[in-house]
């Protein structure tokens, strides 16, 4: 459907400007988590533009984006890099739904099957949850702070939902029917 | 009296209980009416927009669709909630496609989008329509000598926030308002590591480590935020990360709406303030 | 209607045309039209062979009207008209249809391109059938030049004129001349000190008889045309008469708010008086009062220390502004850049971080008479053992200026040079590329890389200050990591920016500035120096950010421009304009209140209005309001307007 | 209306700003709707109603105005008499049975060859939803048209003489 993988990204919102990249690095330069990174954001790019799909989809570096759209505001091409790697979540997660890594696939599990399921969320929960997923001795590394905000009054146990709870899994899955993008 | 309509979003009802008492407590000292928006669901923070692009217009979307019923500007406190409905109402206006796609969804459940209200960050609304010589006004209890760094964080101000996304100054003048001792603070608009915090701890330490080592360095009492996020991270996970990279002191992380309350006179349950994971009893000796 | 003889001539423009417009067809078709005798299609219109072949079917087959179907009139319209006249026909009976920017540049769709050609070529032709023969208007030159601007190219400008013979009024907005090149220490890439070679071409600028120099004066308004401006400039006092002033600065170290105003020169790194030289080697080495700061001045109380130090007893309070007028042939502009500043980029720590300072900064720390005599020192006084250089701040970045600086790259090379020549420290170049790529700059950057400087290829991201330490941040793009640099000191190389007042000096010249603020030039490749407004020219960084080289090039070659005025003695200026059939005039006096040259007047006598041709600029808006329809605009007039709107829209 | 429909649109820019940014466009290589024939006039204030009626009775389905930006005309402020008389036309065309998307009056400079391109663009998509122009007034309005321009153009000038007073 797509002659490449650039054009692939330049097809959904915020993917456009991919092509003006200049390998500057000021992406990386500005991005906290860059050190931690196989492929840095420039690198990313240049991946993309030299069509290595696979390789970019199965990096974990895509995960370790926190959102905080430092790139996106820095990049003097004006490329939304946070965008860019939203874009590269959806496909890695459409595509390769067992990932390897257990900790991301469990948090993303739980807290996205919370939201389907009841609109909203809780902390409490989604740590509940997340244990379940990926491994339950974690319950037991969460339990100390668990108290903590227990006692501290900041833990809601009791599930919060919205009321309109069938309005709200419609769209939910009518959007995952037509979007998984 | 003014209203506004209020989208707490998830934490303020539940781990950051303290953040929304200090929020109703302030308003409506300052007599301005907060009205929620009936039924709203989660905006999907980071985690949607990762997984499914479409579902990640939908959840904020339903927001705005059931706050346009009513009137008044669509007030948020949380950092995250924030920038996704901002960026949502962003996309829809840009993007003929996700505007289409939206509606069409929407159409099918029984929801129509009649328009959508301006969507204002807490701390925006404060300065912009409170204004900082109402808020010097309300002072009772200017917090003298309470040396502070304001941490506005990263999606309050970026990328389509209201203050300068490199050194933000909305903060710092609101604080200064209340007679705090401002520092120098590098670290305003630097990320926490969000839910990296969760999935990717050793990623998440290092950037709240940083942060928190910088607050230290100048001499800060305190950190005040605008965030529930922020506040997690900052507040709940410092005793592990203090105990993973042999730090010693403890930094109190408190609302902004928090210490806003205690200069006008409010007390200090009724801000939640007892509900920190580190104390702020000691720096806030002397002011209260 | 009278039978024309009308040659069409479709040119290809190479491919540029052809490539899109079936030129061919194109000719085919405006052949049937029965006025045409001639239409022909050819690759290159404007070339001899192209204008040849006019001018031989004007004088063989006796053509009396010609179309021309090519680039924009803007490009070719005098070439062609030349053309006409070589063969005799008068230049005006000429008409241009664009089909290349406004068609074949513009459009997809060859056949949709193809359609709208002939669409543009019909209404010229319909236009042409109504043009009358009008002759250009020649008026004497006046031959005085106004250079406004004394930085390197204005001076250049200025000296070139003034040697040839030739007035020229300097005007400076500052009170010294030499501009940013003043402040220098050396430079690339033969590493001269600039005030050696920069302070010879001041003194003679002071010394040319040629030369009137204004400083502390700027132009407020622009009258008339070429050959014959009329320029109002306005001189602020300097609380100082020139006449007595020896330039000794004992009123600066007598004044009491000695070493407390940072100064400008230096860029805020050494404090001043409010009476004061601006420096040591400054034309006119006067004495300057800074009415801002002045304490008399301000608030009418001081000692007036200065006045009782003065022994020339130059200063005088009660000087006021003046206004002076020339009358000038052509005026060159020369107005500069400013700086990019630093703080609008927060990340980088400028204004935080007391050993973040930008180049020009740097400049005067090793300047040998700048504020630290040549030395340069970190903020507590001691040398720094390592220093960051971060390009292109404020360049190449959609976030504030999208084009590149052009001299920032040799300038940063330059900066790394005096590092290691200084103090010996290490020196990080941050770039993004590096483009060195004038006359011996790149064997100067080769130089400096085998002096052993750390050339890391990523874009500063970030400067941080971590346990004290400047910390540089980015990414080294050929390594492919993240890197924190911990420099002492970090020097930002920023963007060259048109001056603030650009807008308004476009304003009060009539010229157009291009979308990145600077001046706009007539032809970015082939007339560079010119305007859109014949007469004025422009030269340096007030056009695009330039080195030395270049501005000095420039502001030859726009004294070149100004001489030739000059030597011609008269120009020939737009024959369009107004006229008023005093038959029609119903005297409403509508028409004057519109004309902005106040061209028009009413003839008491007759009770009709006049106009006054040689005032009128053939805007033609009195047309436009005239109810009773009574004046005609030469070569834009209403029937030869609807003719052309018919044939376009046939 | 049929789908294959493509307005005619005549531009009357001026000589120094916005002809030039449409030389730009060229220059640029940016594309845009053939829909447009550029006619030449030295200064925006040249226009007068008589030229845009007349585009219309020639079967133009659109008329766009352009000129210097304020502040930036060649001749001082012909462009502020532009800007003073379009509310009038755009009074008149509508009276006549013109609708409003079929006239525009815009400021391009010589370094606006993009906006230029987009506006042409613009102009054609809001043309092609009214559909194409049909002589509602058929033969009158060749009858009105010399008319009205005499009268618009009094209307005009009284309107300038006025404003320059009243500063409208």
């Amino acid at each position: 459907m797509f002659k490449d993988f650039t054009s692939e990204i330049m097809s959904y919102p915020g993917g456009e400007k991919i092509t003006a990249c200049m390998q500057c690095g000021t992406c990386t330069g500005s991005c906290p988590t860059s050190h931690a990174m196989q492929y840095t954001p420039r690198r990313l790019i240049s991946l993309i533009r030299a069509n290595q799909r696979d390789t970019v989809l199965q990096s974990l570096d895509i995960w370790k984006c926190a959102s905080c759209y430092s790139c996106t505001t820095r990049c003097p091409r004006g490329i939304k890099f946070t965008d860019i790697m939203y874009i590269l979540k959806n496909l890695a997660w459409k595509e390769q739904s067992k990932m390897e890594n257990k900790n991301i696939a469990g948090f993303y599990n739980a807290f996205q099957g919370l939201i389907e399921k009841r609109g909203r969320m809780n902390e409490a929960e989604l740590i509940m949850k997340y244990s379940f997923q990926t491994n339950p001795v974690k319950l037991l590394e969460f339990a100390p702070l668990g108290m903590k905000m227990l006692l501290k009054g900041r833990a809601a146990f009791s599930a919060p939902s919205v009321r309109n709870q069938v309005q709200l899994q419609k769209i939910m899955k009518l959007a995952q029917e037509r979007g998984g993008e | 009296m003014v209203a506004y309509q209020y989208y707490p979003g998830c934490s303020l009802h539940a781990s950051a209980r303290d953040y929304d008492e200090s929020v109703r407590g302030v308003l409506g000292h300052l007599a301005i009416k907060l009205e929620e928006v009936p039924d709203w669901n989660c905006c999907g923070a980071t985690i949607t927009p990762s997984l499914n692009q479409l579902q990640s217009q939908i959840l904020p979307a339903r927001n705005l669709a059931l706050a346009a019923e009513n009137r008044g500007d669509l007030v948020v406190p949380c950092n995250a909630c924030y920038m996704s409905l901002k960026k949502v109402q962003h996309n829809m206006v840009k993007y003929k496609e996700i505007r289409e796609g939206v509606i069409d969804i929407f159409s099918q459940a029984g929801l129509s989008l009649t328009g959508m209200p301006e969507v204002r960050h807490l701390l925006e609304m404060i300065m912009e329509d409170v204004g900082l010589a109402k808020v010097k006004e309300m002072v009772t209890k200017p917090l003298k000598d309470l040396k502070i760094v304001s941490y506005s964080g990263c999606q309050l101000v970026r990328p389509l926030g209201f203050d300068d996304p490199e050194d933000p100054q909305a903060l710092d003048q609101l604080m200064e308002a209340l007679g705090a001792k401002v520092l120098p603070f590098s670290q305003k608009s630097h990320c926490c590591g969000s839910s990296l915090m969760t999935t990717q701890p050793e990623l998440a330490f290092k950037m709240v480590d940083s942060i928190l080592e910088e607050a230290k360095k100048v001499g800060a009492e305190m950190v005040v935020v605008t965030c529930p996020m922020c506040q997690l991270n900052l507040d709940a996970y410092q005793g592990q990360i203090n105990n993973k990279f042999n730090r010693t002191g403890q930094l109190p992380i408190i609302y902004f709406t928090q210490l806003m309350g205690l200069a006008m006179g409010l007390s200090k349950s009724q801000l939640g303030i007892q509900r920190g994971i580190v104390s702020s009893n000691k720096a806030l000796e002397k002011i209260v | 209607m009278s039978d024309h003889k009308i040659g069409v001539y479709v040119c290809h423009c190479g491919s540029n045309i052809n490539g899109v417009v079936n030129c061919a067809k194109v000719t085919e078709e405006i052949g049937k039209i029965g006025e045409v005798v001639v239409a022909k299609d050819y690759k290159y219109m404007c070339s001899d062979p192209g204008q040849e072949m006019i001018k031989n079917d004007i004088k063989e087959k006796g053509l009396d009207r010609v179309v021309i179907a090519a680039c924009s009139p803007r490009m070719h319209e005098p070439t062609f008209r030349r053309a006409l006249e070589g063969a005799g026909l008068n230049g005006y009976l000429l008409e241009m249809a664009n089909i290349r920017e406004h068609v074949s540049w513009v459009t997809k769709d060859k056949e949709e391109a193809t359609k709208k050609a002939l669409s543009l070529v019909k209404g010229a032709v319909k236009r042409v059938k109504l043009h009358e023969p009008i002759e250009e208007r020649e008026v004497p030159v006046t031959n005085t030049t106004l250079v406004l601007g004394g930085g390197i190219s204005g001076i250049q400008a200025a000296l070139q004129v003034a040697e040839a013979g030739h007035k020229v009024y300097l005007i400076e907005q500052k009170q010294y001349i030499g501009g940013n090149m003043a402040k220098f220490d050396k430079t690339f890439p033969t590493l001269d000190c600039a005030a050696c070679i920069l302070t010879p071409k001041m003194v003679d600028v002071g010394q040319s008889p040629n030369i009137e120099l204004y400083t502390s004066s700027e132009v407020i308004k622009v009258d008339g045309y070429v050959g014959n401006f009329t320029v109002t400039v306005r001189e602020k006092p300097r609380y100082i008469n020139h006449d007595k002033c020896t330039g000794c600065g004992d009123c600066a170290s007598a004044c009491i708010m000695k070493n407390r105003i940072p100064h400008e020169f230096d860029e805020g790194l050494s404090k001043r008086s409010a009476a004061y030289i601006p420096f040591p080697q400054a034309v006119p080495l006067k004495a300057v009062i800074d009415d801002g700061n002045c304490l008399f001045l301000t608030r009418k109380k001081c000692t007036l220390a200065c006045v009782k130090a003065c022994g020339a007893k130059a200063i005088n309070f009660n000087q006021h502004e003046t206004i002076h007028e020339f009358k000038v042939g052509s005026i060159i502009l020369a107005t500069g850049f400013d700086l990019f500043d630093a703080k609008r980029a927060p990340q980088y720590g400028y204004g935080r971080y007391a050993n973040v300072i930008n180049g020009l900064q740097f400049e005067r720390m090793t300047n040998a008479s700048g504020p630290t005599s040549g030395h340069i020192t970190l903020a507590d006084g001691t040398e720094p053992k390592s220093v960051a250089v971060i390009h292109c701040v404020g360049s190449r970045d959609e976030n504030y200026n999208k084009y590149c600086s052009r001299v920032c790259c040799m300038s940063s090379v330059k900066f790394a040079h005096l590092v290691k020549d200084h103090c010996d420290a290490e020196v990080y170049e941050f770039y993004i590329d590096m483009r060195t790529f004038g006359k011996g700059y790149e064997e100067f950057y080769n130089r400096v890389q085998e002096e052993g400087v750390h050339f890391v290829r990523g874009k500063g991201a970030e400067v941080a200050q971590i346990d004290g330490r400047l910390v540089v941040i980015a990414e080294d793009t050929l390594l492919g990591q993240y890197r924190e640099i911990p420099v002492d000191m970090v020097i930002l190389n920023t963007a060259l920016e048109p001056r603030v007042d650009a807008e308004k000096v476009a304003q009060t010249l009539g010229i157009s500035r291009s979308g990145d603020g600077f001046f706009m030039e007539s032809h970015i490749k082939l007339d560079p120096v010119t305007t859109t407004t014949d007469g004025i020219y422009l030269a340096g960084c007030c056009q695009s950010p330039k080195d030395i080289p270049d501005s000095v090039a420039q502001g030859s070659a726009a004294a070149a421009q100004s001489l030739a005025i000059i030597a011609t003695g008269k120009v020939k200026i737009s024959p369009i304009s107004a006229s008023i059939d005093s038959e029609q005039c119903a005297g409403c006096r509508i028409c004057i209140g519109l004309c902005t040259y106040r061209a028009i007047k009413l003839n008491e006598e007759t009770l009709r209005a006049e106009i006054n041709e040689a005032v009128c600029k053939g805007c033609g808006t009195c047309a436009a309001g005239c109810p009773s329809g009574a004046i005609r605009v030469s070569h834009f007039n209403d029937d030869q307007l609807l003719a052309q709107i018919e044939g376009v829209l046939a | 209306m049929s789908d294959n429909f493509e307005p005619k649109i005549l531009g009357i820019l001026c000589n120094w700003c916005s002809y030039a940014g449409a030389d730009l466009a060229g220059t640029s290589r940016l594309k845009y709707p053939a829909n447009i024939r550029i006619v030449k006039v030295m200064c925006s204030g040249r226009v007068e109603p008589t030229l845009i009626l007349k585009a219309f009775q020639e079967g133009a389905d659109g008329v766009l105005i352009s000129g210097c930006h304020p502040g930036d005309c060649h001749y001082v402020d012909g462009n502020i008499k532009t800007l003073r008389r379009t509310p009038l036309v755009a009074r008149l065309l509508t009276q006549i049975g013109i609708e409003p998307e079929r006239f525009k009056q815009v400021w391009v400079s010589a370094s606006e060859g993009e906006k230029f391109g987009k506006i042409v663009e613009q102009m054609v998509e809001d043309i092609k939803k009214v559909g194409p122009y049909q002589k509602k007034m058929g033969d009158q309005l060749d009858v009105v048209m010399h008319e009205v321009a005499a009268s618009a153009k009094e209307a005009a000038a009284a309107e300038e003489k006025g404003g320059s007073n009243c500063g409208s």
